[in-house]
Order: C-alpha cells, then structure tokens, then sequence
C-alpha cells in the first residue's frame, strides 16, 4: 500500500497538482512516524511511511498549512479522519479548494505501549502481518496476536466509511455499528460515589500539559480560555482536585456537539486517562435528547449545540431518567 | 432540639436569575414580603444563557453548595431564543456532573417569569432543602477558599 | 528558614508625583521609613500588589539619595492599580536585580552621552543622578531625550534642572511640532544624527526596541563602536533571578546577566529580543 | 555488601514509614508505574521508568510561596513555609539522579532558592540500577553509568536479593540506622548483572549517538541558525508534555490565587517554553512562532545550559520524550539533525 500511495502523491508532485503533502515521516523505530509536511517529491519517497503506526490524524495540521497563500497541500485522512476534516470545513476552519486528500483505507493501529508492555521495553523493531505481530527485540523475536495490541480507539471504531476524500485507496469501507457507548454505559450504571471515585483516580493523574486539548481537531480557538490570564481558570499545571476536575469538564464541554470520537485526545494522553469517555458522554447524551447525530458526517447539519427546539428535555432529565443510575 | 437547629447546615446557594424575568421574580418576592431563604445569593445576568458553564463551576471552587439557574419559560426570552439554548446547554452540562459522580441535586435550572414572585420564593426554598439535606459540597470544592 | 528570595518587602508609597498624562513617580520607602534596599544605578525591583501580580520595574531614583523611586507608565494590570492608589498606600517589593551599569569601573572618568525615548528615561535616570552627585569622576554628560510630545516628556522639572548645569547639555526633542515648544522637533535617531557626538562618548541608551535600533544604526555611521554602548532591556520576567527560565536569551538570564548589556554582548546572542 | 531478601522488602518499607515518609514506584491503574507515598500492601514497581520523574520531589509541581494580604492601605506578607519531615524516595533510576544534579546548578545556585533546598536537605535519595535498559534510553550519552547510579544511597536488584551501597554520609547514617534490616553478603551477582546490563547498554540503538558541535559558545548561532528547526518543529502541537514528564526542565510561572477573604496566595508552577505565552516583551515578543519556542527549549537544553554549566548537558537520556509526544518529536531526533550524526 504505502508504495502505491508514495507513487501516486509523487505524480502530484510532478504534475504540480500539489506543492506539499502532509503525512508521516519515518522515525527512529517503526512505530514513532512523526506528522511532518514533505516539500518535495524526493523527501517523500524516502522517507514517507504509511503503516500500522500511521496513527497521528492529521486534519488539524491544516488549519496552519491553508492558510498559506501558495499551492494545493496533498494530506492523507484515514477513515475516522475525515469526519475530524469535515468539521474542520464546516466551521471555516480550513479552504476546501487548497486541500487535496488521499484517502488511506484503515485497518486497526496498533498501540506500541501495548506492544512494550506485553513483550518489554527493548524493542528495536515492530511489524504486523495479518494476525500476528512481530516483534525485534535485544532478546530476539517474539510474536504476539493483533488483536491484543491494537490502540483502544480502534476497538470501537465507528466508521469504515470515508465521509470526504478526492481519491481513495483501497475500498469504500462502511459506518460500523459500534460499541463504543459500553464503557460509558458501564459508568453509568455504577453508583456516583463509585463514578466519582473512578474520575478521581483517573483524573488525578493528569500532568496538565495541555496535550488533549492541543492535539483535538475540534479545539480550534485562537485564544483558548484556559490560556486567557484574565479568566481566573488559567493554569499551567492543576494545583488541586478542583482545578483538574474543572479543565477536563470544560475542556469536553468546549467540543460538546463537535467532537467526532476521533480519540486523538486519549491516544496521546501520556497517563493514558480515557478522556475519551467524557467525549462519548456528551455524544451519548446529544444522541439521546436531540436524536442521533455524528460531528463531521456532512457539512450542512448544525451542531446540536447551536441549534433548538422548542419541545427540547428539560434539564430535570438528569435527575428523572431511569437508564442512568 | 435547640443545639441541633444551631448547627444544622446551612448552604450557600448561588442563583444565576436572568434580568428580564426571575431577578424581577425575586423583587416582586421581596415587595411581597415573601420569605425564601437567605442562603441565596443572587447573581443578575442579562440572560440565563449567558452563563457559562465555567461559572457554575467557579461557583461551586468559591464554596458554593449548590446552584441555581433561573430563566424565562421557555418561548418568552427578552432575546427571543436565549433560553433554548441554556436547556440544551445545561442539560448536557448537568448530566457530565452526574457521569463524573457529583450529586444531581447541586445543580437546577428554573423557569421563574417576573410575575411570579410567589414561585420564586418556593422554587429557592425547596432547592436550598433540597441541598440541605445531601450537605455541604464536597467533590468540587477547592480547600484554598475554605480554609480559616 | 532564611528568607526566600522570592518572597518580598514590604514599602510604604510615601509621594506620587504625576510626570506626563500616563506615567507617575512613586516613592518608596520602608515601614520604619529607610530605604527597603541598597542597589546600584541601573538595577530593578518587582513590585507587586495582592492580586495584581508581580512586575520588574526599574529603580529611577540614585542610589545616593536616601529613598527609592520608580518612574511608571499606566500600561497594563497592575500598574493601572498603582496609578489608581493614593499615598500611604503599602506595596511588595523584592529586589535589587540585575546587573548595574558598570558606573564604577568602565564608565568612569568617560564623557556619557545618554540617549532615551519615552518611558526609557526611568533606567538612565538613576545613573544620569549617580554621576550628577559624583559629578567629579566623569566627563562631559550630554542628555538627549525624545518623547511623542512635550507633555510625554519625563521628569520634566528635573530635565530643566539638568539642563541649567552648566556641565549637563540637554537635548530635547519631540516627534511633531506642538505649540509653545521652540525645542527641536524630530526622532531622536535623527536628532542624534544632527548633534554629531564626538567618538569620545560612551552611549547609554534605552527606549523603544525602534529607536534602538535605528539610533545604533546612526551612530555606527558616525564611528562608535558595539563596545562604546550600553543598554538595558525590557522583558516580563517573573522570578527576577534567573530560573524561572522565561527570559532566557542564548545563554543569558536578562533578570541576572542584564538588564544592562554591552551591545557587543548583545552581539552574541541569538537575535530573540 | 549490605543485602535484603526481597521477601524482606515490605517489613523494610514499614519500618522507613514509622520514622519518616517513603515514597517508592508503584504501579497504577494503567500498568504503568509513578512515584506514590507508601502505604501497607504496595509493591514496589521494577519498570524501567515512571511516567513522571522524581524532579517533584524536590521542585514541586506546584506549591504556595507566600501569602499576601491587604487590608484597605496595608499589605502583609506571610510566611507559609512549613518544616518539612525527612523523606525517603527509593528506587530512583540512575538518569533521574542526575536530574537533581542538574536542577541544584539551577536552584542551589545563589540566590539558593530555599523551597527547593529546603526539601533537598530533608530528601533521601536510594537509587536503583537498570538491569533491562530499554531501546529508548541513551543515559550513556551524558556519561551516567545506569549500572553504577549516584544517590544518598546505591542499589541493585538481582533476583530476590537487593543490594545496598551508601555513598554519602547522609546515607551512612541512614544505613546505621535501619542496620538491622541487613546482612552482609558477598556483591559478586552485583557485579556480573553490571556486566551483563553493560553489555546491553552497548547494543542499544542511541549509543553512538554524537553530541560534538554542542554546548559549545562558539556554536551556539550556527546551531540557532540552523534550517532545520523549521521542518523539526512543523507539527509541534505546543504541550508541554514534553516539558513536565522531562527530569530536567525547571521553569516555572508564578502566579495569584485570589482566595476571595482579601488575601491572595502567590503559588508557583511548572511552566512550558512551549507554550505561547512563556516569553513575553512588551514591545514584541521574542519567539513568537512554534518554531522558535520549539528551538528555545532544546537549544536550552544542549547548548546553553551546557555553556552556563561546565558543559554539562541539561538532559539525562531517560527518554522520556520519546515515549509521551503526541506527535513523536523528541531530543534524539533533534539530535541527530543537528549534531554531527
């Protein structure tokens, strides 16, 4: 696959279709691809790689690139991508006619955190073939079945389906029928001391760096409030419960009716706190009260949050309704 | 008996009314001589949609024990569509509390029109009972505001 | 447990003196009414108010006179607040910090040409003052000094002062003619350029990052060298004694190896200021 | 040398806890372990690397200065520190304990800041020996044995058996202290698992890395200079991951709490060049491009710390970066584009 990708992105290159493409570079192992923009079509070739580990989504690198005045950036979206790429469009963020994306069809990433904690830290090089990941180590190989290592997003992957592309690889996949509501539904049905107590633990890890929030294809603000001096809620690192509790809260709120479950925001949490499950929540809660409704499936739908009705739940709901305890 | 009623906890409440509707409410309340209790602070906003869920949440960090946040009915806001878009808001809001353990009976949104001051004063008492009686804010309280 | 670097004094606002429409001199003294601190022509202070923040402000007054007084300009959170107080009026203050303007070893016996912009008069102020009142160990002193206008003009009083010395010359100059001023009328980079300084001066200059750099331009073509001049840096700092780490610059502190630089120091590091 | 039969090790941890706090790697909820008071039935962790360092113990994350209150015309400034009871972290790998060596040049540097000080003095420091390096440490590079750490106190796990070497007086005493917990046995598997953990540390991707061109004043505007900090750095989220799970990075911000009672609690906290409003002037600011944030902080870290420091380079090679970026940008990388590799 990522030789016929490089070969096609190199013809854009030439025909001069494109003047950069954003996608990922090759790093020190095969699992730490980092974005990066390739200015040339002889930077990509050499060191474009699209694999198990592609999994960085990178929409949001595009807010900054199209507004650049010249040329057209070719960027790659894998399925769960696009939706974050549509709700880019939709609110203005980035122009359509400077975008030109490849559509790079999926199979579940792996999680190299997984990989290490399964096999050690001392592994050199990481490979999957089919069902079976393969894994150089100081030690030597050892194996291991994929679908123990594969990234928790991907578990409960949503859609198979490109929303938005101008060429696609591979196959038109499909919208899956989820299960991703469990684990809010298993939260839910647990008493609120013993949800509190979860959060708690979870979220006390938090270090503070911001990561969710600046790696969120929906956190989009010039100025985000948590950076306003002036706000009375800014802080570089939470002093206390409170101020975790609020960032979290807020931070999920801000992308309430926006958020697409692209779960960048859990992947790249480096104390792996399934904020994930605050997004769902919400997508959870919006599905119920104001019917189904998928972030970045079209352009045109409003988001739930910025739209009415007259007959809307009342907020008593929360205390009265029966399925959450 | 007596020593009880000395100690029994009293909350703070913190109501958010819109100007146009439930901050006349409670004026009309107090021109009536009806009591509600003075747990209640009163916050004037121009509209209930103006509040910002970080304020609740400030709110509750400065020792509140409970909040309240009163509109127009739904269908009477001054701004014509103000109101609909705090339910939403607050319905969504209200129900991340809940799925992050924090007691459903903090929070409130009322729909209180200036000329119901009577309502008023029920709608506040029976929210500061209703706080009462699950006790002082313990899960969002930050301990720098409570201490000395 | 000694007392923290950090952690500050507190001064009592004994005079406000109101210079321009938006900067006021304050004086500052300690509680028993003696100065906080001892500390050197060209060194700062943090000043802080509960709530306000902190803010490194540079000591205007001599460090021969026996009180401290900053020159401030209404420009943000906690200089508004100081603008709005009133005498009597107790403030945080932590200091001295920085390096001072070497007025005991390389400048001394040298002709100082001083030359500011706006608010940039408060750091020169200090060491203009120090070598007044040890008049003997220096050269010639020429002031050249430019403002928006004449009202924006610092220290007005004082200026006049300076210039009826007889060993002083003040320059003054504003940017746009204005009524009732027969000075001259002009930026300061320009004016610079017309007094044609002699190569004897050692300059010290502070003001807005443009005149910097267009007055160094100036007297470059006239012949003075990167080490003839010195000047002092603005930057927000919040520890003030190098860890903090935001005014970092190459592998300098400005709070601890500046404010004040020799322009062949500044030379060196990276172009970030 | 002095040993412990791992069986032995709560007992041990029990005894440390009556007379002063102990901290130890405990693994949480994720698998993954950090740094945790202890209590009765923890186990201490042998992972490699905590998610956070140890630098918390010392230059704490967040912590209140003073207190400040006004009153009408008054101000008073109050003295919150508290004494601090001696404390004991063990198991610290070797890269972090050079970490503290390289915050003391920052903090115990004059004027000594007192808070960082004070819990030095009252820090004990029990290091533990990598026996399983991972492909992702390069601690050899900055000239730390991770077979041989420093610390009040040195240590080695070598099957069910732990080995202690004190190094300092500090840990002199603590050894005569608890002197009844340990026997004394021969320190031959000690050496063969240094041995052995060398011989990895030699196979390891990173070691031939090359730090010549850095720390040096002379190279200092090349390097600043260097294109390829734009391409480094062109998807640069601006985090601060980076910077809080890093031993060494000790920037902080300080900042007012308004408590609301007309008293404010000035507190400091970690701080990020990373982050957009670090540096600031009031004219401009300085680095107001990603790229230039990005390159202050490694630029801080191997160039100029090192001219500041007798060219000690201001990173330990715990890789940590490597393993927390959200878009797997890190030290080697930079390493490698800009040294002589």
């Amino acid at each position: 696959m990522q030789s016929e990708i490089i070969k096609r992105t190199v013809e854009l290159f030439n025909s001069e279709e494109i003047v950069r493409a954003i996608g990922w570079r090759k790093g020190d192992f095969d699992y730490d691809l980092n974005p990066s923009i390739f200015k040339s079509s002889e930077d990509l070739e050499k060191n474009f790689v699209y694999n198990d580990f592609s999994s960085a989504n990178l929409s949001k690198f595009l807010i900054k690139i199209s507004q650049k005045e010249d040329g057209k950036t070719l960027v790659f979206l894998k399925s769960c991508d696009t939706y974050s790429f549509n709700s880019l469009l939709q609110e203005h963020r980035i122009s359509r006619d400077k975008i030109y994306i490849i559509g790079v069809p999926c199979e579940e990433n792996l999680d190299p955190s997984k990989i290490k904690a399964a096999l050690g830290e001392d592994v050199l090089s990481m490979s999957c073939d089919g069902e079976t990941v393969t894994v150089e180590t100081l030690d030597g190989t050892k194996t291991i079945s994929k679908s123990e290592v594969i990234l928790d997003r991907c578990l409960a992957c949503k859609s198979r389906k490109h929303v938005v592309y101008d060429e696609l690889f591979g196959e038109e996949g499909e919208v899956l029928d989820s299960k991703r509501f469990d684990q809010v539904e298993i939260l839910e049905n647990m008493k609120p001391e013993e949800r509190y107590s979860f959060w708690r633990t979870e979220l006390s890890r938090c270090i503070g760096c911001n990561a969710c929030r600046d790696i969120c294809p929906a956190c989009t603000c010039e100025k985000c409030v948590f950076d306003n001096r002036d706000s009375g809620v800014e802080n570089k690192v939470a002093t206390n419960d409170f101020e975790e509790n609020m960032f979290h809260i807020i931070r999920a709120f801000h992308v309430a009716g926006r958020c697409t479950d692209c779960g960048e925001c859990s992947r790249v949490c480096p104390e792996d706190i399934p904020l994930h499950l605050l997004n769902r929540k919400f997508i959870k809660d919006i599905n119920e009260f104001y019917g189904n409704y998928q972030a970045g499936d079209d352009i045109e739908t409003l988001a739930p949050l910025t739209r009415f009705d007259a007959v809307d739940v009342e907020p008593s709901i929360v205390k009265t309704r029966e399925n959450v305890k | 008996m007596s020593v009880k009623e000395k100690t029994e906890f009293q909350p703070k409440i913190v109501a958010f009314c819109c100007n146009w509707c439930s901050y006349a409410g409670a004026d009309l309340a107090g021109t009536n001589r009806t009591n509600y209790p003075a747990n209640v602070k009163i916050i004037r906003v121009p509209c209930s949609c103006r509040v910002n869920p970080i304020f609740i949440l400030r709110a509750f960090q400065r020792g509140a024990d409970g909040v309240i946040i009163c509109g127009c009915h739904p269908g009477d806001c001054h701004y014509i569509t103000g109101n609909y878009y705090t339910r939403r808001r607050m319905t969504l809001l209200f129900s991340m509390l809940d799925f992050l353990g924090i007691e459903k009976d903090r929070t409130r949104v009322e729909w209180v029109s200036a000329s119901e001051g009577g309502r008023f004063a029920e709608v506040m008492t029976e929210f500061t009972n209703d706080v009462k009686a699950i006790g002082p804010n313990r899960k969002l309280e930050d301990l720098r505001c409570k201490a000395k | 447990m000694d007392k923290d670097a950090l952690m500050p004094y507190v001064g009592v606002i004994t005079e406000i003196t109101r210079e321009t429409p938006d900067v006021k001199t304050f004086r500052v003294l300690g509680k028993d009414g003696k100065k906080l601190f001892i500390h050197e022509p060209g060194q700062c202070a943090m000043l802080s108010a509960p709530g306000y923040g902190e803010a490194m402000i540079s000591i205007t007054s001599s460090p021969t006179e026996d009180y401290m007084e900053f020159s401030i300009k209404n420009a943000g959170k906690l200089t508004g607040w100081l603008h709005s107080v009133e005498v009597g009026q107790q403030v945080a203050v932590r200091g001295p910090y920085g390096k001072s303007f070497p007025v005991d070893t390389d400048l001394k016996g040298k002709d100082l040409l001083f030359i500011a912009g706006g608010i940039g008069l408060a750091p020169l102020h200090s060491v203009i003052n120090y070598c007044r009142a040890k008049r003997s160990d220096y050269g010639k002193i020429k002031i050249v000094y430019g403002s928006r206008s004449a009202n924006d003009l610092v220290d007005y009083k004082e200026l006049q002062e300076w210039a009826n010395e007889p060993s002083m010359d003040v320059n003054l100059t504003i940017d746009r003619p204005q009524e009732g001023w027969d000075g001259n009328v002009g930026f300061v980079p320009t004016y610079v350029k017309e007094l044609n300084p002699e190569l004897s001066y050692t300059v010290i200059i502070c003001g807005p990052p443009i005149m910097i750099k267009f007055t160094l331009q100036g007297l470059k073509e006239l012949g003075f060298k990167d080490t003839q001049v010195y000047t002092t840096m603005e930057m927000r700092m919040k520890c003030g004694v190098g860890k903090c780490g935001r005014c970092n610059i190459g592998d300098k502190y400005v709070c601890k190896d500046g404010p004040v630089f020799r322009f062949d120091e500044l030379g060196e590091l990276p172009n970030e200021y | 040398m002095l040993t412990l039969n791992a069986s032995q090790l709560d007992e041990f941890f029990a005894l440390i806890e009556k007379k002063r706090e102990l901290y130890l790697p405990v693994e949480n909820k994720t698998g993954k372990s950090e740094y945790k008071r202890w209590v009765e039935g923890d186990k201490y962790s042998t992972a490699l690397r905590t998610v956070k360092s140890a630098k918390n113990f010392f230059f704490a994350k967040s912590e209140n200065l003073y207190d400040l209150k006004m009153d009408h015309k008054n101000v008073e400034v109050i003295d919150t520190r508290e004494d601090i009871k001696e404390f004991v972290i063990f198991g610290v790998r070797g890269c972090d304990v050079k970490s503290f060596d390289i915050l003391d040049n920052v903090y115990l540097q004059d004027p000594v800041d007192t808070y960082y000080k004070n819990r030095r003095d009252h820090g004990l420091v029990i290091s533990m020996a990598c026996s399983k390096p991972a492909t992702t440490c390069f601690c050899a590079l900055f000239d730390i044995d991770a077979t041989s750490p420093n610390g009040d106190i040195q240590a080695w796990n070598v099957e069910d058996k732990f080995y202690f070497n004190p190094l300092t007086e500090k840990g002199d005493a603590f050894v005569e202290e608890f002197k009844e917990c340990f026997t004394d046995e021969d320190s031959k598997p000690v050496e063969k698992q240094k041995e052995e953990t060398l011989n990895i540390i030699e196979r390891l991707p990173f070691v031939n890395l090359n730090m010549e061109g850095f720390g040096v004043e002379d190279k200092l505007k090349a390097i600043f200079d260097r294109p390829e900090w734009e391409d480094l750095s062109s998807t640069c989220i601006g985090c601060g991951t980076c910077t809080y799970v890093c031993p060494t990075c000790q920037c902080f911000d300080i900042k007012d709490f308004n408590v609301g009672d007309g008293s404010i609690k000035r507190f400091r906290c970690w701080d990020s060049c990373m982050y957009s409003d670090f540096t600031q002037m009031a004219a401009a600011n300085p680095r107001l491009t990603q790229t230039a944030r990005f390159r202050q902080r490694f630029m801080h870290k191997l160039v100029y710390y090192p001219i500041k420091n007798e060219g000690i380079y201001g990173c330990v090679g715990c890789g940590r970066c490597l393993v927390s970026c959200p878009v797997q940008m890190n030290i080697v990388k930079v390493i490698k584009a800009m040294g002589d590799n």
